[in-house]
């Protein structure tokens, strides 16, 4: 049953280290500011998993929290790599990032299982790839009516699934419209679910058939306007492409990620002052 | 005044060529980058009915400006609707509803098998590439496959260090036999020209090449001994209309992402 | 690509005789007047495939219209049996009617399994039902990776699938809301579909993530102002649940039945036909 | 003013029992008929936070009136959401989060089995009964099961000609052996009283009886050797304000409905 309660007290207490986390969202509502309060306390050992790991998990890689990484697409889209991500990979720095790799099709299947509670998921996916021979979690299987040949993976279920929302109601409800991607599915996938939403409202008003996931189905829900940023909340905000294209710099080097991760997430003690010193950031940088 | 164009960059030509391709009405899959910004001209000029698909969920997106990701809410705004990523995947693209995935690459072979993985081993890679996103799933399960990409040895390999999404594989019916639905892909358009697949071999011959392009210079940015069709042709020059709409997109494109060539990048995603 | 054009005429040209036929809707947006047309037009060995065979289903097999059934739940919801899918299973009358019976489960997944593509559907399911032992469709399977055993089903793919919704606009695209049911599954499962409408309209102005069918995923879009009665589209129409239980006395016999739909449906050239004779019969009755 | 009612039906200490089984804040799959009114009596009295799903999809339904059939209308419009029947079986119950299944029956047996689909053999059935609906899942993945169904020795019988659902199969341990995950029935309430599974045996045995009901009645409707439990209580009789509420519903149904007792009939859909 939901509660509306700080993101830090959900971090904590939902999210343990170890735990095998999925923060989703296709490129709209991505959950930057529980992604934060992750690096912030510090957790640790995590199995990430996540479609499109871009800089949210560029983020949580180069702070050290992943053990391993599941995914299918890594990269800062429309601008490049994912320095952080590939110095894991190709130098393990900080530490070295086992991984998991996919195709689109199979880890949405696969989140789609998790919600269904089946142990795997069936697609006709990977014929002529590749991908097979270098992960053993891809197998195939016969069509126990016609002897077809299908791609199998194992389902997704994460401990814990993060995403960000555009409302919730006092009780809890939570709406989200627009590019839903595998929120719903991966939320369902999940063990507990921590939603942070743009507005908390005393009806979500949801129109029919609207993607809603009620109270029960989430264990935390936590007001954080502005918590999708620099990925955008439709009706809310806009996605700042131009930190997209500065985070290629910014990640570029160890040293100036480190910076960047200690005075704007490390030294700062919520969301909120984020904001405040982000803000700064960006006018001093103006100035000059 | 509709005329040929005098003046166009080789990336321009290359979007016109590969919009020219999807015909009015075509159901397509769209990946971000430069097939967005060729499918959307083919929209914005020729082809007012092709449906845009994207992996995010779109159906039927009708973007004024060009995305600059796969999710971005322009693409959400002005589609027939919205639905779940799995959805996509399920009912769209594998329920084979899908005539035309378009992709981008980082490298091809001369079978039009795409990389987007690695360069150098897979365990230890020289250069980590995003992976596979949509890619594996449109290019078996789409009904035909466009990849366009700019031309040059390094993205041009005789052999991939790492095969993510089929084109012919070894050539010849290797696809067939895979067992695999879609017919693959149907043409590759590049800076330089297009290259389509041998009727039997199924090589990727060069069939045309852009006006000012020589064979050798096209030759020269293969990583292979290039075959080229005897009935060569060369590719109609951009007319000023289809010019003036891609510039526009361009141009607008730019002024709502506050940065120049959105949609541009070559890395896209999917 | 979806043509708007006459009910008969969709379906003369889009449902063979010895079709797989479905025509879905829970309970809301049941497409009764397709129905009445296939009998009409005396389609017959039809494969007919739906979760709750109800009237519809129980007016087609009384009409000879079907040589088998696959469902899971045969009824007249809220008031009994069906009397002419009983008299079809146990006398034969007017032709014997295979079936295949599974659970709404199983057959809501087959449906999804269609849509997808895929020959199979996994599910958790059947356990412990005598099912599996009458049903030589239902079958078990290994997951490849716990070992852990799952049911499966063929998926359900029929020729064509006929559906009744609120609107579409002029160019075919359909929006139903509302109780959805399984429609949209059926729709994409199906070669081809029927959608017969409420309303067409000029522009669909359908919620953020509303069930639509774009215009190229369907036939034939036939626009039938209630052409769900006795069932009902919401925004529209109410259930007409003193029919459900008139039906009852109605299709108890098979003189009563045959006078019915003699009367109501094959002497009536549509369904505004239809609805007018209905209202004389409905009125006469009061008199009475 | 509340107090115990003096003049009740046995039709509606049924259902007021039913209705009390069920906890606020439960999560529960509710069948058409006896276990959609005795769920509504519920929310409407000691449990107003009970979410109420049904398989057509409504998820938190607040009906008003009740629902004649599985699909109303009136139960998409006060609900949480309303999704698709698919995503109902695959997600919310296959999903493993609901907490009680509410079914009715045709039979059942002394394991708690459930027949809904023939009497007399499945070729050439006597009775063709409606078929298995949801139940088989609902009875096999709801964390716990209560079966609502009059009493009479059609319905209870030794041993069922058809199992559609599991209950306990064969006793004991059975149910646990052949891998169903949820623990099954842990009630069975009729308009005689309740019977619940011995805790070792899993045999149906009489442990409450309504005010006014002899056990040999009871024995009487059983179609096997009923067992009594040696601590046989006596059903609390039905609140005024429970059985208020009980007919203030069921008059609003038949207003609403143009006829009696819509939602009470036993045949409701699975």
């Amino acid at each position: 049953m939901a509660r509306l309660t700080p993101l830090r007290e959900a971090v904590s207490e939902i999210i343990q280290n170890g735990d095998t986390v999925a923060l989703e969202g296709f490129t709209h509502l991505i959950p930057h500011a529980a992604g934060h309060e992750i690096i912030r306390q510090g957790k640790t050992d995590l199995t990430l998993v996540r479609m499109t790991p871009d800089l949210i998990y560029d983020q949580l890689i180069g702070s050290g929290c992943a053990a391993k990484l599941i995914f299918s697409w890594g990269g800062n889209p429309g601008v490049g790599s994912l320095h952080r991500f590939r110095d894991a990979i190709e130098q393990g720095w900080p530490r070295p990032l086992a991984y998991e790799e996919h195709s689109h099709a199979a880890l949405a299947n696969a989140y789609v299982a998790g919600a269904s509670n089946l142990p795997f998921a069936v697609l006709r996916g990977y014929t002529g790839s590749d991908l097979p021979k270098v992960n053993p979690n891809i197998r195939f299987i016969e069509c126990p009516f016609t002897g077809e040949k299908l791609a199998a993976i194992p389902s997704i279920r994460p401990d814990v699934t993060v995403i960000h929302a555009q409302k919730a109601d006092r009780r809890g409800n939570v709406l989200l419209w627009g590019i839903v991607g595998v929120q719903k599915e991966a939320v369902l996938a999940a063990k507990r679910a921590i939603v942070t939403v743009e507005e908390v409202v005393d009806e979500l008003d949801a129109p029919p058939n609207a993607c809603v996931l009620p109270r029960w189905a989430v264990a935390a829900v936590c007001h954080v306007p502005g918590g999708a940023y620099p990925s955008y909340a439709q009706g809310y905000s806009e996605r700042d492409n131009r930190f997209y294209q500065a985070w290629d710099a910014i990640s570029r080097s160890r040293e100036t990620f480190t910076a960047w991760i200690d005075r704007h997430v490390r030294n700062t003690a919520d969301f909120e002052e984020f904001k405040r010193v982000f803000a700064e950031t960006a006018k001093s940088k103006e100035a000059v | 005044m509709d005329a040929p164009a005098v003046d166009f960059t080789a990336t321009e030509i290359m979007t016109v060529a590969a919009s020219r391709l999807l015909k009015d009405g075509t159901v397509c899959f769209v990946g971000i980058g430069l097939p967005s910004t060729a499918a959307n001209l083919a929209r914005l000029t020729h082809a007012p009915d092709v449906v845009l698909i994207y992996e995010s969920g779109p159906i039927g997106a009708k973007p004024t400006v060009l995305p600059l990701s796969i999710g971005d809410g322009e693409l959400a705004l002005a589609a027939d609707t919205v639905v779940s990523t799995p959805e996509i995947f399920r009912y769209w693209l594998q329920g084979a509803r899908i005539d035309v995935g378009f992709l981008g690459a980082a490298q091809v072979d001369r079978f039009a098998n795409i990389n987007t993985t690695v360069i150098g081993d897979y365990a230890n890679p020289k250069v980590r590439l995003p992976g596979a996103g949509g890619a594996p799933e449109i290019a078996s399960q789409a009904k035909e496959v466009f990849i366009v990409l700019k031309q040059s040895t390094k993205a041009f390999v005789n052999k991939l260090p790492f095969i993510t999404s089929a084109g012919y594989l070894d050539g010849g019916d290797a696809r067939e036999k895979a067992g695999i639905p879609g017919k693959g892909p149907a043409a590759v358009i590049t800076d330089l020209g297009i290259l389509t697949p041998d009727p039997v071999t199924k090589e990727l011959t060069l069939t045309s090449i852009h006006p000012g392009v020589t064979v050798e210079q096209v030759k020269g940015a293969t990583g292979w001994d290039l075959k080229v069709s005897p009935d060569l042709t060369t590719t109609a020059v951009p007319q000023t209309h289809e010019l003036e709409a891609l510039r526009d997109l361009l141009a607008r494109t730019a002024k709502a992402h506050g940065q120049s060539g959105g949609g541009q990048s070559a890395g896209g995603e999917g």
